[in-house]
């Protein structure tokens, strides 16, 4: 299991986008993008059409890309289209995993999925709405096929949960910086330090998402311990105000890439204080 | 004591992270104070239920229908209850168990509106802040359910995402849920959604059954050959069901809507019907595994029926599981077949049913033959909130029973209501 | 047994010659079935209030009301009997007297459409045709109402005289009476009208007493100190104040309509208001001498009230009798007042009255603090038909209580329901 | 007590008219042609604003009158006013009776509308929904002063009902032709002939109105039995329909005139008819 590499030498700046939004071609340029802003993990959305988890934001970027015909197959060659070296994470809800049918062995369900992904190139999972008691199929197959699934720990986890979610956690633990849904905030939330300190003794790296969007909150997140940033709507925003605008792609593909170069940046700077606390 | 969380491969807890807790929190309190009746508080639901809502409802021979169908025919009246269906028993359960728990703010979902109005009602009895989430096309179809929210107290917060409609609305509520769930208690509308919300619903409801099961002993001198139901999430169909499951002698039957048909559209993504228990797949949806109205990827298709409370693509996961097992009979009416039964209803009985509970009786119909001797429906609402819909439907069909509206148009204010 | 045309100076029967043999027909039927139970008419009558009409009804301890007033204050709850308010109490009670009258045919006028909807589900619960005389104004403002009628098989016949409401649609129903009389039975709305009807719908609404007469001793372990409620022609005044009537230590209180005001503009004929009881002078219409709303010379003033049910002239018989032996007192308040107690109740105790219901608790608000320690409060029906004017007449004023319906508007559609 | 008088030698015609409609001047010409038409007892309709026993032709009458201003004291006022010789009833409904306070004495009720209605001449009443049974206030008035109450015997009027009518009846009794309201109808009641020959032992004479249009039709009746034809609702229609067509007054009182001549040159040919069946 590999994606604790990425975290391993500096803060990992994590994006999300959905696959295929607004089309399959721009979305191509769109991921590469990040990658050349710094992105270091990308969590690549797979659209559900009752994304229960997320705000308007990225309620719109699966709704763009539903409807210019985003399907799991279709998600797969996307991935296979992609020419990025950062490793990519699919990030979806239950139901395409459990319906999903291999379309060579037939096979259907999480393993079909996993495997399927696996050929794909994908090395791990977030499935919003899997909590870890429910992973148990999913995390067999990830074993075997040596991906990574990710939990989400959120500001409410407590106690027992903790311990048994530490057990089925790999790669990285996604630490929830607030309650809510997806979205981006004007304001680092109170919540992160608190939640950060909950998981601190864990052994994998700890990315924090939930409204990060500017570098400067990148930079106080990881200031405060985490391991890595997940962005995603403020990324979104870029792509629908483009979309929405008519903005050439390659104005769209030049913002998305220096939004990510901040938020890259914001996280060194941030590591660098830490550094400068952890010194002093 | 610890609940099982499915229903054979049904059920479960598929929910973010973020309301976990809250779901462990809620089973705790459903186990302490719905199964173990601590601090007494079946009995202050029993209680209220009876004093606020009107319960025990009858159980009403069926004079002319019995006689169309040489058949005996009950009828349940759970219109009769305060806000006009079942859906108070289940939402005055949760609030008040909101209440025990502590909690200082009640949300939910509504599609017909029967839901909110009813989760309002309760929240106003009970002096709870509740806001409803209700799509915008639901908000323009059912203006009077809104008003009454609203007269209750109640915010009611239109959802713009998607059709507009149930299946957005409790998306919506879900995240409202996610940012609030600490103070907040989600008092879901159906026997569906993450354990424990499809026993604990079905315990709530399960007072129709309670009662019948009475009640047709002492009218009919034994068990019924039959007993009917619609289903749109299936809460008052486990609700009618739930004491007859054991019986094995005594048929259930959960009415579907058939809709306009059974063939779905995969490239539009939408199924003109809401038969998930008929001819859904199974799938995960809304934090449960069930049979679901869904494409070949798992893609949530739109439903369809004439009625907006049956109008989902999902189903209770007690109830796909019945129906595996074969216990319970899934089956479905069309919509012109569900409001020919309305008319008929109307006018043999003096009984206006929602469009909903008419599904049962177009089954009734359709298969009183088959049905035996004694038969018990579920009349789980009373037809006020669809006289606009039943209207406009009416106008456009061919329909034997359906009487002739013109004083309306004659005297002024076109052909609504 | 022979009973009794007048309440002392009251009542009587002052009907054209043709109807009078009817009027005898239906004097001996009450007589003979009503009050000696002949052939068990009484037991049928009582067996089908529960079975299709959902009797008992609870009398609710109203937990914030009570709070508020520092009273112990019950709801008797008419609004959940089927049909949502008292009137069914009456319509089946005549219905199913007709039938056993062998009379093949039911007549009925009705104002707000209560009383029509009632006499609708009782003619096709009992297999009666049936046709509604109602003003064209009223059917206008009722489209809610008119459609149920329709939709329970019944003929709805537009009233174009007059100012086309309440008044014109009894003067209207006597006529086609005077003509079908042989084969027809008047099913009257209310506690109005010549002997044996004032008697005849109080003993049908007296149900309603004898119940509250027994819960509030099993509930507040003795008589309440006083009773309410809202005088329109007096039916649910009557039906709950009957068993009461000889306990002289509680007070009944019948709240009438003060309109906008209880001045009159004899000029006009018009008295903006329908406070007959506590304003109206002796005189004779609808075939009884009672309290009216009338002019010097004795023509009848059109009355007026925000709720389309107290919206009437005359007034029970036997109220008008009992107001001047002091043993009822004649109170009346305000649109504005009533708008308020409509929001106020449904706020507080998610109970949403009609408007009629709304002034006894308009009454309540202003008098609790002389009313004593235990007051019962009769919630003669839903307001679910009163909806549309509660949105028009909540917008025109200022009120305290008042909800904000701006989603209403937002969500398109106009500020209508 | 004299209303009897006018039936003695010949079948009287019997019209009626609501006072004042659709004007208080108009109203005075029209009751005047209708003695000149040949009336012999003219029902003069004093207006109440609940008509109940009335169709929509004399609903229509009742309406004009009173938008036109008519009051009980401007009804006899015109009562007076009117210059014609022969006796006239108040036909009207019991609360204008009940509520009547005399503008002299200042007493209220029968008694005093009664006086009121003596001193402008009236000589009888029929009060519509006064039955028998509720009648002895005014009955004394009329016997003091001197005043015929007449009652309606409707087809539904039996038995007991009916002895107890005849007690109280004088002037004539009238006999309903049908069963329903006023208004004109095509054809003469088959209920009729039954409906006298309940009363024909009595020593009043019998008039019998409701739905009685044509000559024709007064013919049938009175070769039936009738003493007497009582005639509303044609007659109102020709008022109402010079109203709304603007005819000059002057034509509505020909029409009125000649269709009074034809009712009553219609019961006289009845009268022969019968006298020839009599006789034969
Ligand atoms: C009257 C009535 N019946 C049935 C339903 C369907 O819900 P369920 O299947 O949960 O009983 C609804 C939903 O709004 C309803 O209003
Ligand atoms: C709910 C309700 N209450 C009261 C009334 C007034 O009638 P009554 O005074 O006869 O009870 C009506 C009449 O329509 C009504 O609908």
């Amino acid at each position: 299991m590999g994606l604790e590499r990425v975290f391993a030498d500096e803060p990992a700046f994590v994006p999300y986008v959905a696959a295929g939004d607004p089309s399959y071609e721009e979305s191509l340029e769109y991921v590469e993008a990040l990658e050349r802003g710094g992105a270091d993990v990308i969590e690549l959305g797979l659209p559900f059409s009752e994304p229960i988890a997320e705000g308007s934001t990225i309620q719109g970027a699966v709704v763009r890309s539903l409807e210019a015909g985003m399907t799991p197959e279709r998600y797969f060659a996307f991935v296979e289209d992609l020419d990025v070296g950062v490793p990519l994470v699919c990030m979806t809800y239950y139901n395409l995993v459990y319906q999903y049918t291999h379309p060579e062995t037939g096979e259907t369900g999480p393993r079909a999925f996993a495997r399927r992904a696996a050929e794909a190139g994908i090395e791990g999972f977030v499935v919003v709405d899997l909590p870890a008691e429910e992973a148990g199929p999913l995390r067999e197959a990830c074993d075997e096929f040596g991906q990574d699934l990710v939990f989400i720990i959120a500001p409410t986890t407590r106690g027992d949960r903790l311990d048994r979610m530490r057990e089925h956690v790999s790669g990285y633990v996604y630490v929830q910086a607030r309650l809510g849904v997806t979205g981006a905030r004007d304001d680092v939330s109170g919540q992160t330090e608190a939640s950060l300190a909950r998981v601190a003794d864990w052994d994998v790296p700890k990315a924090v998402g939930f409204g990060i969007k500017t570098g400067d909150h990148a930079e106080r997140i990881v200031a405060a311990g985490a391991d890595g940033v997940i962005v995603g709507s403020a990324l979104v925003d870029i792509v629908a105000e483009g979309h929405e605008e008519g903005q050439p792609t390659a104005e769209v593909v030049q913002r998305l890439e220096s939004k990510a170069r901040e938020l890259k940046q914001g996280a060194l700077a941030g590591a660098r204080a830490r550094a400068g606390v952890d010194g002093s | 004591m610890s609940t099982d969380k499915t229903f054979g491969d049904y059920g479960g807890q598929y929910v973010p992270e973020s309301l976990m807790p809250a779901i462990e929190e809620l089973t705790d309190a459903y186990e302490r104070y719905v199964l173990d009746n601590e601090d007494g508080f079946m009995d202050e639901f029993y209680r209220r239920l009876a004093d606020f809502g009107g319960r025990p409802l009858p159980l009403q021979y069926a004079e002319s229908l019995s006689e169309r169908y040489d058949t005996d025919v009950y009828l349940k009246r759970e219109d009769l209850l305060h806000g006009g269906a079942h859906k108070l028993n289940n939402a005055l359960g949760q609030v008040l168990l909101a209440k025990y728990m502590g909690k200082e703010r009640i949300i939910a979902e509504t599609g017909a509106g029967q839901h909110g109005t009813a989760t309002a009602m309760a929240a106003a009895h009970l002096d709870m802040p509740c806001e409803i989430y209700m799509g915008e096309t639901d908000i323009r179809r059912q203006r009077p359910n809104v008003f009454r929210m609203k007269t209750n107290g109640s915010e009611v917060t239109p959802v713009t995402t998607g059709r507009g409609t149930l299946k957005e609305a409790i998306s919506e509520t879900m995240r409202d849920w996610a940012t609030t769930v600490e103070h907040t208690h989600y008092v879901i509308g159906s026997v569906v959604g993450p354990h424990p919300f499809p026993r604990m619903v079905r315990d709530f409801q399960a007072v129709i059954s309670e009662e019948v099961r009475e009640q047709v002993q002492e009218k009919a001198g034994r068990l019924p050959d039959a007993v009917l139901a619609c289903a749109g999430g299936g809460s008052n169909t486990m609700g009618t069901f739930h004491h007859f499951v054991d019986d094995e002698d005594v048929g259930l039957s959960a009415v579907e809507a058939g809709g306009s048909s059974l063939a779905v559209d995969e490239e539009a993504g939408v199924a003109p019907n809401s038969a998930s228990l008929s001819t859904g797949e199974e799938g995960v949806l809304h934090g449960a595994r069930t049979k679901l109205l869904q494409d070949s990827h798992g893609q949530i298709m739109e439903s369809h029926s004439v009625s907006a409370g049956l109008d989902y693509a999902g189903v209770g996961p007690e109830l796909a599981h019945l129906v595996d097992e074969g216990r319970v009979d899934a089956v479905n009416v069309d919509d012109d077949s569900a409001l020919e039964a309305f008319h008929r209803l109307s006018q043999d009985e003096g009984v206006i049913p929602a469009l909903e509970t008419a599904h049962a009786f177009g089954y009734l119909e359709q298969h009183h033959d088959e049905l035996g001797d004694v038969v018990v429906v579920n009349v789980s609402g009373r037809g006020d909130k669809d006289l606009e819909t039943v209207l406009e439907e009416t106008e456009k069909r061919d329909l034997d029973v359906a009487p002739d509206m013109s004083v309306l148009r004659e005297t002024g204010g076109g052909g609504g209501i």
